[in-house]
């Protein structure tokens, strides 16, 4: 049986390459990514869909899946980190406070994207959550708010850097300090089912591996910090 | 056929309330626009509830509200001509006019189809699609899908209206030799005093929803003799037809009936207005009328402002009618003798 | 133009698969509950029409949702099936699935606005002459309702076309076994100048959707002229 | 009116191909089911388009391949009562009433509800939906709507059918009456002898698509004397009506004329039919019949297998028809002198 | 049962106020749309119902897309219109397009069906009695076309009430401002422990569609009644 994959949207790029990478190794095991929302993959597994391996853009869903009982506890790990930066099309700020006279910014609904939450996070501890958020412009996720600094709608916009590198017109204007909100991570965990098999948990080396942590790099991700 | 029938229907101001018994292979519903004609037939058919009341068909029930009886237009096998088509505009005319028929078990279907469709000229349409018949094509492809579904009672609504007098005078005998030959018995709604008489025996006649008689036909037709300017119409039954010097003559009960403006005299069926017998006291010497007829006046009646002559031909009825003056003139009383004078180009064929 | 991948073909493939089956097997009931819905007096009439009505009303994530919920393998309906060996979730017949429940208020709406423009004396005319209702229903409603199942199975096509969000959560995005064109589309948008060839894949999208559009029409009209006058 | 039609229409296998040009206020068309008079009134109201040809109303191009004009229906103002009723469903009976008349320009509007309603019997109707009324209501409804557009000119499908008798002869003289009084003018399609003689004056026969006959109604029953029962119709004006004793006499010429079966008797024109006048060599004695003419016998003229009798009676004009052998019986020559008796109930009022 | 937050109360305003709006601001342009491809004979028709049926093949989010280039600052319409001080964009406005927008295909084959099921002899007769084709259109083929108006804008109505990937793009999730009840459901799923209450917000929308679908049941019945026979 083909291995199957429940993988954060945000990693497409970067796992539909390691999956290539590591099929040219091992051609004889087929892999299967399905690659959707943190949340509807979480909840697939819930209901019994078939899912190895999982990755998850967002601690809270693998914890809802280790609650669950789907998950062996064990093999939860930190496959890769992000950071947070601002894109848009001005000149390169130098603090977040150089946000105050801009006329929109978007960020991901702090509700439904950790993204949202991480920026909300960050405009809170630099203090100027209160001013900014009349003119916030919340987005289904980052995807979604580079669209609108890439198509002007909005000034400026906070965004995980591997989605900036998509852009096509905004450019990252200010790295956000690390130091304002907690670290990006996306955790990777077998499920029951994948730890079963000697498959899954080949392959879930692999994702740990030098070669594989090189590929993450190259696609903007930072190195997995533990947690 | 008996039909036993108590039905009340109300339709906003209309009310519908009648009972009626009929025993009778043909019978006609006779009553002005809007007086029932098709509410009773779409109840006959049980495509419409009654209110209340029953319908008998043989004495079997097919709707009777204290007997909570009510059978589906399917189970009745109550075949319908509506006063409109209703053709399947899905279907073609040869599709159409086998519906019901290829729905009969084989030992039921009573009327055969290559017999019907030259009856109702239906030959150079058998490919055609319904949509595109003129409105006369359509009522023929109608009637003739009824009379193939072999039903055990036919109710026509207005079957004949748009169809020519040629054409029409062609399918009556036809449809009357059908019903008698298949004993399917018929209900037939008309506005034609003539084609009552033609396929009726007896006829319910309806008034605002009420039954105002129940008559036979010929007597319904002489009633009403006085209110139209087209009079009584002679029935007369012609036999044995022979041409001589380009007039015709046919035999009349006893007598020699003389007749002209009939290209091909053939026995059959003719029509004779009341208006077109003028009565003599004494024989006329030489007249341009070629029929004289010396008659016994049976009875004389009132028909609106003129008089109505009944008289007896040697056992043949005819009706005549005169105003007041000439029965005054001709001493015209019961019993006396009178003679009855046609011109030979009055006789008009019907079938 | 555009140089599409093999897992793009298979999209393509996949997604024509997935509306023809849906588009398909939806017709005959369809064309049932219309029937339900117009010439019978059900008690339940009007809780039916909501139920038939409700994934339009719903995001069709949420319908996703729902339909995970009965069909997983923990899911009533989706254990018993597994019991019996038959895995629907993630592979493309739950895709179908997926499009006929958010397809199908369409569908019934169509064809029932067809069923309602049926001249009742046809109908009348049929019992008359002998057809019990299951013969008229097949031999005189069916035929013309024509036209309207037409565009209820066009509208249920073009809208399976464009599914989405009950598919992603059902049949999942796995690339060449359930993904079809939409999900193909997401997964472009998160792919560095992937634009291009999403804007491809829409254009196929759109091709496919007019093709029958345009099918679509053209049999209506030959329907029409045969009834010209 | 005048109307130039010349038009070629192809449907399948039914070719329509005829070209006519008629003058008058009154024209019928008259033909076997399926002959194309419905096609002919579809092209003409400019809801069918010909394949080529022309159509010009009183010189004016309705229509014309040549010139390439094709009026819109609405622009024709031609008026419509089609042979299945065709009634908005969604409005009431008062309202599909007044569709064309609402849409008139006040002073164009030439015929006024309040007079037609009664005529049509739709007063019982007015608040009603269209959706339940009877055939023979519809069919009223249609002809009430049609009327009350007031059109330039009235194509009419059968727009009797379904009427009873007495409802049928209220209507039609008021439809002349309307007719005349507005100038409409009209083209009337019917089965019925009787109807087409009581409402037009010229007649157009087709058969399958062509134009087999286009005569005067004098001329149609002329020829139609040889073959057909109705005869020829004697157009009298009468004049100066007088009543006595439930018996009409009026004035035709110097003479004087007893006629019964006019409710009203008015002066106007009235028919007399060819076969409704019995000649006499001598004065007979009593006879039922209330008018006896001495005549001159102007000439005889074949018709068909009778013989044509004109005469001349103290001025005024009269044809009647007899038999060969009458003929020679009466010993008939131009010049010679005859009485010819006509009952009292032969005559019948046109207007 | 559910105990709503103040931005749950204005997200079921707010979807009542943008499906109402879309509803009848379609309704005008679907109703003459219809009519275009059903009673004339312009040259470019397939195109044109092309182009109105593109909404419903197309995932709502790519017609987000589309719509966001069409109306955003740079686009050539909103560049237009933001030049003339007015801004859709992130306002409940932008949800009202996006709504028309996908819903447009259904109600404009909801009426057609509707006018293709018009005796065509209803259409000459009122132009032989004088009324030009916009009279016609509006005293004859308007109030035929009843039932089927009635029927699409309950389904526009109700699409309009489950309408999300176009939303989310162009009229953004700002809640209290663009934030719809299927917008807050998306909030709501996305967070572990949230599908109380995005159930919740799931029953609001059905019983608010359920209660415009059995309006327009009951407005159907009793034009049913008038014509009773
Ligand atoms: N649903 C209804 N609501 C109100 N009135 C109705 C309804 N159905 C029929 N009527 C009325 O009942 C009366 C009888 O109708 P019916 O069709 O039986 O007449 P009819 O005798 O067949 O007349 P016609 O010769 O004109 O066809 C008419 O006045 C008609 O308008
Ligand atoms: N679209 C069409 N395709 C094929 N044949 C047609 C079409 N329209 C009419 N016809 C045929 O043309 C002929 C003339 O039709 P039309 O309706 O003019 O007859 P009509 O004289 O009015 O007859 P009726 O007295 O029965 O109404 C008929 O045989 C009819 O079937
Ligand atoms: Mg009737
Ligand atoms: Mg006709």
């Amino acid at each position: 049986a083909p291995l199957h994959l429940s993988v954060a949207a945000s990693m497409t790029n970067a796992v539909e390459e390691l999956v290539a990478l590591y099929q040219q190794q091992h051609p004889d095991s087929p892999i299967r990514p399905n690659f959707a929302s943190s949340g509807a993959l979480a909840k697939q597994i819930a209901q019994g869909a078939p899912a190895d391996l999982f990755i998850s853009a967002n601690p809270r869903w693998m914890q809802y899946l280790l609650d669950e009982e789907l998950i062996a506890p064990e093999t939860v790990t930190i496959v890769a980190g992000n950071r947070l930066v601002v894109v848009g099309e001005g000149a390169p700020l130098t603090a977040l406070s150089d946000l105050a006279p801009l006329s929109r910014i978007a960020i991901a609904s702090p509700k439904s994207a950790p993204a949202g939450r991480y920026a909300q996070q960050a405009l809170e501890a630099a203090g100027i959550w209160k001013t900014l958020v009349s003119r916030m412009v919340m987005a289904k996720d980052v995807r979604q708010a580079l669209a609108y600094t890439d198509r002007g709608e909005v000034a400026a916009a906070f965004v995980y850097k591997t989605d900036a590198l998509l852009a096509t017109q905004a450019k990252i204007i200010l790295d956000v300090p690390q130091s304002l909100y907690p670290p990006v991570q996306y955790p990777m965990a077998l499920t029951l089912r994948g730890a079963r098999r000697p498959e899954g948990v080949a392959f879930y080396a692999f994702l740990q591996s030098a070669a594989a942590q090189e590929v993450l790099a190259r696609c903007g991700f930072s190195a997995a910090a533990t947690p | 056929m008996k039909l036993d029938v108590d039905l009340e229907k109300r339709f906003g101001s209309f009310h519908w309330s009648a009972g009626f018994s009929v025993e009778g292979e043909r019978v006609g519903v006779f009553g002005p626009s809007g007086s029932g004609k098709s509410t009773l037939m779409h109840m006959l058919a049980g495509l419409l509830k009654p209110d209340s009341g029953s319908i008998y068909l043989d004495g079997e029930p097919l709707f009777d509200v204290g007997r909570r009886v009510n059978l589906s237009p399917q189970k009745r096998r109550i075949g319908v001509v509506f006063q409109q088509a209703h053709l399947f505009p899905h279907l073609g005319v040869e599709r159409n006019l086998l519906f019901g028929y290829n729905r009969l078990p084989k030992e039921e279907r009573k009327v055969d189809p290559a017999a019907l469709v030259p009856v109702l000229g239906l030959e150079p349409l058998m490919g055609r699609s319904v949509t595109t018949l003129s409105g006369g094509e359509r009522q023929r492809v109608a009637l003739g899908r009824t009379l193939l579904s072999s039903p055990r009672l036919i109710l026509m609504d207005e079957p004949l209206t748009g169809l020519d007098a040629e054409r029409k005078y062609q399918i009556i005998p036809y449809l009357k030799k059908v019903f008698a030959e298949f004993g399917i018995p018929l209900l037939f709604i008309s506005h034609s005093l003539n084609e009552m008489r033609l396929m009726t025996e007896q006829v319910l006649e309806l008034t605002q929803g009420k039954l105002s008689a129940q008559i036979s036909a010929d007597a319904l037709a002489l009633r009403r003799m006085g209110s139209t300017p087209d009079g009584f119409t002679n029935l007369m039954e012609l036999r044995a037809p022979q041409v001589n010097d380009g007039l015709a003559s046919c035999r009349w009960g006893e007598q020699e009936v003389i007749l002209s403006g009939v290209n091909d005299p053939t026995a059959g069926m003719y029509a004779l207005s009341s208006k077109d017998i003028t009565l003599f006291k004494r024989h006329p010497e030489a007249t341009s009328a070629r029929n004289l007829f010396r008659c016994k006046v049976v009875r004389l009646f009132a028909a609106g402002r003129r008089t109505g002559v009944e008289l007896d031909c040697q056992g043949q009825r005819l009706v005549s009618q005169v105003v007041a003056d000439a029965a005054r003139d001709l001493e015209l009383v019961a019993g006396g003798d009178v003679v009855a004078v046609i011109k030979a180009s009055a006789f008009r064929r019907l079938y | 133009m555009f140089e599409f991948s093999p897992s793009d073909w298979q999209a393509m493939l996949l997604s024509l698969q997935v509306a023809l089956s849906a588009t398909a097997l939806s017709l005959p009931f369809g064309f049932f509950a219309a029937y339900l819905l117009v010439f019978t007096r059900l008690p339940g009439k009007a809780l039916f029409d909501g139920i038939v009505n409700l994934p339009l009303v719903l995001p069709p994530v949420v319908v996703g949702y729902l339909l995970l919920l009965l069909l997983g393998n923990r899911g009533p309906l989706g254990g018993w099936l597994s019991a019996m060996g038959i895995q629907i979730i993630f592979t493309w017949k739950a895709a179908v699935i997926a499009s006929m429940v958010v397809g199908f208020p369409l569908l019934v709406r169509s064809i029932r606005l067809g069923m309602e423009s049926i001249d009742e004396k046809l109908i009348q005319a049929a019992s008359t002459l002998g057809a019990p209702w299951y013969d008229t229903l097949m031999t005189v409603i069916l035929p013309l309702s024509g036209r309207a199942l037409l565009a209820g199975a066009t509208l249920m096509f073009a809208r399976s076309l464009g599914e989405f969000g009950a598919t992603i959560i059902i049949a999942g995005n796995i690339p060449g076994v359930t993904q079809t064109i939409p999900l193909a589309i997401y997964d472009y948008t998160s792919t560095p100048g992937g634009d291009r060839m999403a804007l491809g894949l829409c254009a196929v999208s759109v091709t496919l959707a007019l093709a029958v559009l345009l099918f679509n029409e053209g049999v209506i009209n030959r329907i029409r002229k045969r009834g010209e006058r």
